[in-house]
């Protein structure tokens, strides 16, 4: 399976269904790739896969892809340790794969069971860009006959956030978009704010759609909750310090990376948040303080 | 009749007042041991007189000392002078307090017997005591026949009392005996006339045995009792007094009573006991006890009025701060009165002179108390809109006035009215707003945390705003304060400029007031857990009257002048000194 | 037949032991100390395993569970029965695996690892039948008792390393812990100890008294003037109801008045909590958290007409989030907030997290 | 059943044969502590209602009346209970019989025992003591009591007092501190109390409600008793710590019906049978009985303010499954399964029963709400108790009523205060119900027949009464076109039902009249000043006419100005909170009787005048200041009036005042004709009117007025 056919593998795993996170679809597709992987040595398959991630992150810059790459490697490392027979092995670890990506798939409803009970009958939340799982969670409380009402920001420059207001006129919440720059106005009127994440680093901080952050540092201005909701397979080894820390390649769309020489003037589609900002983190793991992220992280790559 | 009585100055109620403290002099065991001790105070204070006067100087040094250790200040050149101009208005006093009988017995043809009894007293102080300790021999009681008629006398005294209090506070139109009080000590005058206010006041500096052996000896010169101290101090407050309320200050005053006029007599009574409570209605109701003095008085012969009356009025003055340390309001209120005394022009009739006084007190009530009330419900109202929830703390007649007026306004609000052990004057506010309709939620002060999530505004009064912003007022509000930030909730103060002070103060302990540590004490299902709390040596209770909220906790101060950041309090201060 | 009477007594036991749970805290919170509660709910326990019918591992659970959900629900705000019953749904799980051979003790959180490697969906279903489960389980709970009776101790034993002499210490209301505590430290050392009083029910009172006893210089306040007086005191040791999973607090109401103004003033805040009183709860705003007792306690039946017009909050508990505490002290060391997660996964197993 | 009797002479074995009465201190150990559940209240309080369901189980936040009663029975220690019900008996029994309280596992051991027989609580405590069921002192209680006192104390009291003098205390009844005005007093059992202060015996007791005056016999003011209390602030729990001898005292009796018959019976012949009655009164704690939808509106609100904790709405004591709630802020409580509508605003101390679903834009306040209830949209509820399976469309507005299960509202529906719906009753679309409007499915003429055959028991014949139903028809007028029910309408019955029925639903006064309520504020107000201090016994009104007297004196001796006094004045009308109408009257009654204050009262009509006079010409500007509108103008000279008929000696004098007052114009002519015409009150009124000296002078003031005052008067 050579590049091309793994992007396109991976496009379409994503145009498939738009409800795929990107990386579970990077995962997907590795798993492919593994399948059809004609290596000899687990060495020589590491570098391929390798290689592949670096493509497919070269296709999507998001943290999620790189993210997904990194735990798949994890994986085959791990599972390799048990049996040194190639072929075996592969047969576990094709497996093995498939059992994972049919467990990440409940993952958005573990955390939507866990999150909704902190959504009270008759709360304004607040929350940013669209996000899969929050909508999930949001679902979910609907389905609770809980009565809220959600301000989502309008989030530029792909308003996203109109989309996920359609989403919640569907469910009847009532809803409304604000703009980016309104969040500190509309922050006081708001009960909690939840918000999805991209990548969840070792520091228990998350990286977001852009202007996370100030939604962030405004809710701790006026003490009101900040849940962070993600899937644990998000948890990313990358330890930002502040924003400009964050590497280039998750801040930027791949193919400006590619094209501008000059990021001063590209916009940063992504910010990092802080841990000491963020009140919860919702994931399939649990409801974990963010001290607990980097235990998680620990556990499975030391 | 009674009424008739007690109004006259020297009948009636001043001797049932009177009669009361004898009552309970006779009566309880407890008192008379006191008065006993008082006299060995009384035979200690002779001992003082004998005392050269440079002894005097020394005193004031050492206590200026004291002051310098309590307050951690050094002290400014100013302040020295200050000290030596005390030491000669003393040295006046003495003077003026020669005549002061003689003029009492003049001007008091009906109890000549009185008069009598007076004059031995100036010459000898310790007889005074002496004899109020004699007085319960004659009665060999059995206390429970007895008792009846002690509370009979104490209620008359203190249902007189209450009625003057309600009286003078309603006039103020938001009377509320609960309203807490404040005892802040008046701020240092600049006119040179009272340096009773002037020095920093001996009820902050209860811990130096040199500053309370002046005061008592000021005090035995004015023939006012000194009030001894109550119960186990906590350490960190042993510069202030702790009375009890159990003991008043009148039970040591013979009868009649020779230099306190009745009327301020009952004032006392009426403060110690708590029943005229709240800076407001405590001002009000000392101005009208003064009002009532001036009426009474008339100038000795070859004695000025502007100079005599002022003299007149200083023990008055110290035997109030005996019963209860002045409020803030009340040392403006009666700095002004003596400006007002000492602008008199000599040559000017006596009696258009005190007609003229008369006048001053009721324009200082209407403009200073009843109308500023008003404007401040003006401004606040602005700032309560529909669907508000309010909360309010204890029982502020200022706020209450201002909810009134904004209901009465149909703004759709409502309250929630948080109280505090031991005083729960939420109760009576609580009460007042039921009754005008008001829809009212009543906490306590520790479940603060739960209630402040629903609440959209946050009411305050205050007892004094002092000249470095810091609100001085009923202890809780500081908390109250605190709590709100934590929940974003806007707070506002609302206090009349009368009540603003050139004092300042960083924390609750330097000056503040201990009010009856027995008010602690609470029986619950049968059992009381402090009851002999006097009895275990290591244990203390702490019942505090004041705090101060720090400026960054308030939001706005709403004043007759308008709404301003604390911080401009001093800028008040000075607009205020200029145009007085 | 016996084995009938015994389901009876074990059920009248039961009952009994619910209706207490119901009663319990008509007020003053619970009558008795939550250290009592939770012994006896792991004796409780321990007699349901010892009399009850069961085969495995996994009937056993069941009934546990049961019986747990019951009494939970008798009385929400003691947390502590609930707790017991997580601990020992734990040591069933260990036994059973150490019984089954298996040592797959390492670790039950669910874990990104467990995620990669574990293999299978299939849960353990605890059906396989081991004849010495029983005793074990019973031993098991035996010691974990026995550890009940400790924890105070344990605790109090850490008193000096906390508190030098001559220091102004404030606490509110009456915790047995803390109690232990202070005392504790008197006996070596000179200190202070301010009290709020903690009104209604005024459990301060009581405080104050028995350490005034153990000559402890006590001094009471009012609740209304915890503020004013903490800009002189240089530490804050508060016992507390519950500890929450985000290292929060649920603890006797005031107590978040007094964390604040203790963060105010930057003084430091310690919790003295034994490990039974960890539950892995959360603060959301779930109506099970608070617990309103009768408005009498705060309003006078006698107040008359106006009580009709009036609406009377008692609440009786806190919540004091986590960034306002500085230290736990357990019986088993000294924690940061930020641990507590730790700890929590350390005792209970994430599947009895709800019962 | 048989499994529990064998349980219940377990913990009492040993202890069964009655013969061993008094003795309290070995009974305290070893007899179970018993109680006696009357499940009846032998009385048609809640007809039409309890036509259908026993009062005993009619709920009360959505749980049975009987099951408070009972858990407060159990919580109290008590370990055997005889419920005795009578009025459908069998509803009362399955309904036990399969609450918690017949379980095994249950502390209290609930024995039913049904009879058709009993008319009266006498009747039942006859047949206690005839099958001597009670081994020891036991508990009496109503079926309708909700409490949480604990009896302990009063027990330990009560067997103390019997242990000191056997069987000289027959019965302690507990009550609670409650000021008079209290929303959960019932007006009706409203009683006065005289009992001794130590050993807290009653030494009188009597029912106020209907009295005018109260008298007590001379004898229990020389009683033993050095010092004994009068007590008006007492809230009759309707429970009762008796002894054995209760029910002997009922058997020897028969003409006790009632516990009031006993305890008057047992004061009035003390000394002859040396019985005595005791009182337990209990500050914290709540107890009250649900004696009608008053009761039963202040109990609901109570239970759900939470004042009846730890038996609140959420704990769920009688453990039925799913009957769980949860609590939130303003004591909003919800069962499972609820729904509610967008914008729909529940409002506080609220209570929705389980699967109830509640449409959009409502807004609920103090409302009680069952079982699976359909609200619609924009329905208002206010002080609403809606029982189970209740369907309320849309645009209904409900205040203060009674909704039993099963009941539909059309569309549009308005019931005002205080209507009743029984079960199954249809109203609307699109009807008010006017106030107290009562209506359930059996007819109000059912009645007639029954009367006879019953007294006061609730038990009657309904089978026959369903088949008259069916024959009348429901008048669209009454319950709207889709309506199903009868207006039970006071007209419809006889005289006597008809307060009966005002009273068997809500109480008595629906609102205490106001004059009644603000005296107890103004009681109040003294009361809590007095917490602060003392409480003064002095009436303001009174306090405030002294003081102006003292002013006015002090006015004359230092002659200060009016406008002073009218200062002075003015701050005592705040003091007091004296209606200017009082303060005129007051100031007039003074200065007139000024002469007397200075002289004393022996004066000549002259010397009165010439004293008076010039006091009135001083102070005419004081009352210039109130007497302004022509109204002042009246009360002036009313108040003129009842002083002079209090002084008949100077009516001579009157005419001089009234002319002075005229002359300085602080009283115009027009007043004083007006007075003089209509202001007759009383025939001694008339007579002074009749005075010749008056005469004469209207006469003068009507000459002195022109055609157009003259015409006035005609017309007046």
């Amino acid at each position: 399976m050579n590049e091309d056919e793994l992007v396109e593998y991976f496009r379409t795993q994503m145009r498939q269904d738009p409800d795929v996170a990107s990386a579970v679809a990077a995962i997907r597709t590795l798993l492919e790739f593994l399948k059809r992987d004609k290596g000899e040595t687990i060495l020589g398959l590491r570098e391929n896969l390798t290689q592949a991630i670096d493509r497919l992150t070269g296709v999507d810059s998001s943290v999620a892809v790189s993210s997904g790459g990194e735990l798949f490697l994890r994986f085959i490392s791990l599972t390799s340790l048990e049996h040194d027979d190639l072929s075996r092995c592969k047969k576990v670890m094709v497996e093995r794969g498939e059992l994972f990506l049919k467990k990440i798939s409940f993952s958005r409803n573990k955390v939507a069971k866990l999150c909704h009970t902190f959504i009270k009958d008759g709360a304004k939340i607040l929350t940013h860009s669209s996000s899969r799982v929050v909508l999930r969670v949001l679902e979910k409380a609907v389905a609770e006959k809980k009565r809220f009402t959600v301000y989502v920001t309008e989030s530029q420059p792909d308003c996203a956030g109109k989309k996920m207001a359609e989403a919640l006129k569907n469910l009847n919440v009532p809803v409304t978009v604000v703009l980016d720059a309104a969040v500190g106005y509309i922050m006081e009127k708001v009960d909690l704010v939840i918000v999805g994440a991209e990548g969840v680093v070792e520091s228990g901080g998350i990286i977001n759609k852009i202007g996370t952050y100030q939604m962030a540092v405004c809710s701790k201005a006026h003490n009101k909750p900040f849940y962070v909701v993600a899937e644990s397979f998000k948890f990313v080894r990358l330890y930002p310090l502040n924003q400009q820390d964050v590497p280039d390649r998750f801040k930027y769309k791949a193919d400006t990376l590619k094209t501008v020489e000059n990021l001063a003037e590209e916009h940063p589609m992504i910010d990092y948040t802080p841990p000491s900002l963020i009140t919860l983190l919702f994931t399939d793991l649990g409801v974990l303080t963010p001290s607990a992220v980097s235990d998680e992280l620990i556990k499975l790559y030391l | 009749m009674r009424g008739r009585l007690q109004r006259r100055p020297h009948s009636g109620m001043g001797r049932s007042v009177l009669l009361a403290a004898l009552h309970c002099s006779v009566l309880t065991g407890r008192v008379r041991q006191v008065n006993m001790a008082d006299a060995d105070g009384g035979g200690e204070r002779k001992q003082n007189d004998s005392i050269p006067h440079t002894q005097d100087g020394t005193d004031t040094k050492n206590h200026a000392i004291a002051r310098a250790k309590t307050e951690g200040k050094e002290l400014t050149k100013e302040e020295k002078q200050r000290l030596r101009k005390e030491k000669k208005q003393q040295k006046k006093n003495k003077k003026d307090d020669k005549n002061t009988p003689e003029t009492e017995t003049e001007k008091k043809p009906v109890a000549p017997a009185a008069a009598q009894q007076t004059i031995p007293v100036v010459k000898a102080p310790a007889v005074v005591p002496a004899a109020a300790a004699e007085a319960p021999a004659p009665a060999p009681t059995s206390a429970p026949a007895d008792k009846p008629a002690k509370t009979k006398a104490e209620l008359r005294a203190e249902r007189r009392a209450r009625q003057e209090a309600d009286r003078a506070s309603k006039q103020g139109k938001k009377g509320d005996p609960s309203q807490p009080p404040t005892a802040s000590k008046p701020k240092a005058p600049p006119s040179d006339l009272q340096p009773v206010v002037k020095r920093l006041p001996e009820h902050v500096q209860a811990d130096d045995p040199a500053v309370v052996k002046k005061l008592a000896k000021k005090l035995e010169r004015q023939q006012i009792p000194l009030r001894s101290d109550y119960g186990y101090k906590v350490s960190l407050f042993s510069h202030l007094h702790q009375y009890s309320r159990k003991a008043p200050l009148t039970q040591h005053i013979s009868i009649p009573s020779t230099v306190i006029h009745p009327s301020i007599v009952r004032l006392g009574l009426q403060y110690s006991q708590g029943i005229v409570a709240g800076s407001n209605s405590r001002s009000i109701a000392l101005l009208h006890a003064f009002k009532q003095v001036i009426r009474d008085y008339n100038t000795p012969p070859n004695e000025e009025l502007s100079r005599d009356l002022v003299n007149k009025l200083k023990p008055y003055i110290s035997f109030l701060n005996q019963c209860r340390p002045l409020s803030a309001s009340m040392g403006n209120a009666i700095k002004y009165i003596k400006k007002e005394i000492s602008n008199i022009p000599s040559q000017c009739k006596e009696e258009e002179a005190k007609d003229r006084l008369l006048k001053c007190i009721d324009s200082y009530i209407v403009e200073k108390i009843q109308l500023a009330a008003k404007a401040i419900a003006k401004y606040a109202i602005e700032k309560i809109s529909d669907g508000d929830v309010i909360l309010v703390y204890g029982c502020s007649s200022l706020v209450n006035h201002i909810l009134f007026e904004a209901f009465e306004k149909e703004r759709k609000f409502r309250v929630i009215v948080v109280d505090s052990r031991p005083r729960l004057e939420g109760r009576e506010a609580l009460r007042r707003l039921v009754k005008k309709g008001i829809h009212c939620t009543y906490v306590l002060i520790s479940t603060l945390s739960y209630i402040m999530p629903e609440v959209s505004k946050v009411f305050l009064g205050a007892h004094a705003l002092l000249a470095n912003g810091y609100v001085m007022s009923r202890v809780g509000t500081s908390q109250i304060a605190l709590v709100a930030k934590a929940y974003n909730v806007p707070v506002l103060v609302c206090c009349e400029t009368y009540k603003f002070c050139e004092r300042v103060q960083t924390d609750s302990f330097v000056s503040n007031e201990l009010d009856d540590p027995d008010d602690l004490i609470v029986t619950r299902k049968g059992k009381t857990q402090l009851e002999r709390w006097q009895e275990v040596s290591s244990l203390g209770l702490l019942n505090l009257v004041y705090d101060v909220t720090p400026p960054d906790f308030v939001d706005l101060v709403i004043t007759d002048l308008g709404m301003i950041p604390c911080t401009s309090v001093p800028v008040v201060l000075r607009v205020k000194n200029v145009d007085q | 037949m016996p084995g009938t009477d015994k389901e009876t007594d074990l059920s009248e036991r039961i009952e009994a032991f619910l209706a207490e749970l119901k009663r319990g805290g008509s007020g003053t919170g619970p009558l008795r100390g939550s250290a009592e509660t939770a012994r006896e709910t792991a004796a409780l326990l321990r007699r349901i395993t010892a009399q009850a019918r069961w085969s495995s591992a996994g009937d056993l659970m069941e009934i546990i569970r049961k019986e747990g959900r019951r009494m939970t629900a008798a009385q929400p705000s003691e947390t502590t029965v609930g707790n017991m019953v997580r601990r020992v749904l734990k040591i069933i799980r260990e036994e059973y695996a150490r019984s089954g051979g298996s040592s797959e003790e390492a670790d039950q959180q669910e874990s990104l690892h467990k995620l990669l490697t574990s293999g299978g969906l299939n849960e353990e279903n605890f059906r396989q039948h081991f004849p010495p489960l029983k005793a074990n389980v019973i031993e098991a709970i035996n010691e974990l008792l026995t550890e009940l009776e400790g924890t105070t101790d344990n605790i109090a034993m850490q008193a000096l390393e906390h508190i030098h002499s001559n220091e102004v210490i404030m606490t509110i209301g009456r915790s047995r812990t803390v109690e232990a505590f202070l005392k504790d430290a008197a006996r070596k050392r000179k200190f202070h100890v301010i009290v709020a009083e903690c009104a209604p029910f005024c459990q301060g009172h009581e405080m104050a008294t028995s350490l005034s006893e153990a000559d402890i210089e006590t001094t009471v306040i009012t609740d209304a003037a915890i503020f004013a007086v903490m800009s002189r005191v240089n530490k804050v040791i508060i016992g507390t109801q519950t500890v929450l999973a985000n290292g929060g607090l649920r603890a006797v109401s005031g107590t978040h008045t007094l964390a604040l103004a203790a963060k105010h003033h930057s003084t430091p805040l310690i919790v003295c909590a034994p490990m039974f009183k960890l539950s892995p709860q959360f603060p959301n705003e779930e109506d099970t958290f608070h617990k309103f007792v009768s408005p009498q306690e705060v309003l006078p039946f006698t107040e008359g007409e106006i009580l009709s017009k009036v609406n009377v909050h008692c609440p009786v508990f806190d919540y004091v989030p986590p960034e306002l505490i500085t230290l736990f002290i357990s019986n088993i060391g000294r924690n940061a907030p930020s641990y507590i997660y730790r700890l929590m996964s350390e005792l209970y197993h994430p599947e009895d997290h709800e019962l | 059943m048989a499994g529990r009797v064998g349980k219940q002479n377990r913990p009492t074995s040993g202890a069964g044969n009655a013969n061993r009465k008094g003795a309290a201190d070995q009974e305290e150990e070893e007899q179970p502590l018993q109680a006696v559940l009357i499940a009846d209240s032998f009385n048609r309080r809640f007809f039409p209602i309890s036509k259908d369901q026993p009062r005993a189980l009619l709920p009360l936040a959505n749980v049975a009346m009987i099951d408070y009663t009972l858990e407060f029975l159990t919580s109290t220690g008590v370990q055997e209970t005889f419920v005795f019900c009578c009025w459908m008996s069998n509803k009362i029994k399955e309904h036990l019989l399969k609450s918690k309280w017949c379980r095994p596992t249950s502390p209290n051991t609930v024995h039913i025992i049904t009879s058709d027989l009993y008319r009266s609580l006498g009747d039942v405590l006859r047949d206690v003591d005839a099958k001597s069921l009670v081994r020891s002192d036991f508990l009496l209680v109503y079926g309708d009591v909700v409490s949480n006192i604990d009896v302990t104390q009063a027990l330990q009291e009560h067997w103390h007092r019997r242990k000191v003098e056997k069987n000289v205390s027959v019965m302690t009844m507990i009550f609670k501190e409650s000021s008079p005005g209290h929303k959960s007093r019932c007006e009706e059992d409203n009683v006065i109390v005289a009992m001794d202060s130590k050993s807290k015996r009653v030494l009188h007791y009597q029912k106020t409600h209907g009295l005018k005056r109260l008298q007590f016999p001379m004898n229990i003011f020389h009683s033993g008793s050095d010092e004994f209390e009068i007590r008006h602030d007492l809230l009759d729990c309707h429970i009762s710590i008796c002894s054995p001898q209760v029910a002997e005292l009922f058997t020897d009796n028969f003409d006790y019906q009632t516990r009031n018959d006993f305890v008057r019976g047992i004061l009035v012949n003390e000394e002859i049978l040396g019985n005595q009655i005791h009182l337990h009164v209990t500050a914290d704690g709540y107890g009250a009985r649900v004696s009608n939808l008053l009761m039963y509106d202040a109990v609901s609100s109570d239970m759900v303010r939470r004042w009846v904790y730890p038996l609140t709405p959420e704990a769920n004591f009688t453990d039925q499954e799913g009957q769980g709630c949860t609590h939130s802020r303003r004591n909003v409580y919800r069962g499972a399964g609820v729904s509610l509508g967008h914008g729909s605003q529940v409002e506080e101390n609220v209570l929705i029963g389980r699967e109830t679903s509640i449409g959009a834009n409502c807004h609920i306040s103090n409302s009680i709400i069952g079982n699976n209830c359909t609200i619609g949209d924009n329905v208002v509820l206010d002080r609403a108790y809606i029982w189970n399976n209740v369907r309320i469309a849309k645009g209904s507005k409900i205040t203060q009523s009674v909704l039993c299960d099963s009941v539909e509202v059309k569309e549009g529906v308005t019931l005002n205060c205080q209507c009743v719906l029984a079960y199954n009753v249809v109203v609307g679309p699109n009807i008010s119900l006017p106030e107290g409007t009562v209506v359930s499915m059996h007819h109000p003429d059912e009645e007639e027949e029954e009367d006879e055959d019953e007294f006061l028991s609730d038990d009657a014949e309904v089978s026959n009464s369903q088949a008259k139903t069916k024959l009348k028809a429901f008048s669209a007028a009454e319950v709207g076109t889709e309506g199903r029910g009868f207006i039970w309408r006071a007209s419809s019955l006889p005289e006597a039902e008809e307060d009966e029925l005002a009273q068997s639903l809500w109480g008595l006064e629906l609102n205490p009249d106001p004059e009644s309520d603000s005296e107890s504020e103004m009681s109040e107000g003294s009361h809590d000043l007095g917490s602060r201090g003392v409480s003064p016994e002095l009436d303001d009104v009174k306090v405030f006419q002294t003081e102006v007297l003292g002013t006015l004196q002090r006015g004359m001796e230092e002659n200060i100005s009016c406008d002073n006094l009218v200062l002075e004045i003015n701050s005592l009308k705040y003091a007091y909170n004296i209606s200017l109408k009082e303060v005129m009257q007051i100031l007039t009654k003074v200065v007139l009787e000024f002469p007397f204050q200075q002289q004393g009262p022996q004066l000549t009509a002259a010397q009165y005048c010439s004293l008076l006079l010039p006091l009135l010409k001083k102070w005419a500007p004081v009352f210039k200041n109130y007497v302004k509108r022509a109204q002042d103008h009246l009360d002036c000279l009313a108040a003129m009036e009842e002083f002079f008929l209090e002084h008949e000696a100077y009516w001579g004098a009157m005419v001089k005042v009234l002319m002075s007052v005229y002359q300085l114009e602080i009283l115009d002519e027009e007043a004083i004709m007006r007075w003089f015409s209509h202001g007759v009150t009383s025939d001694k009124s008339r007579l002074l009117r009749k005075n010749q000296g008056l005469l004469k002078f209207i006469q003068w003031l009507e000459e002195a007025e022109d055609e157009s005052s003259e015409e006035e008067v005609d017309a007046a």
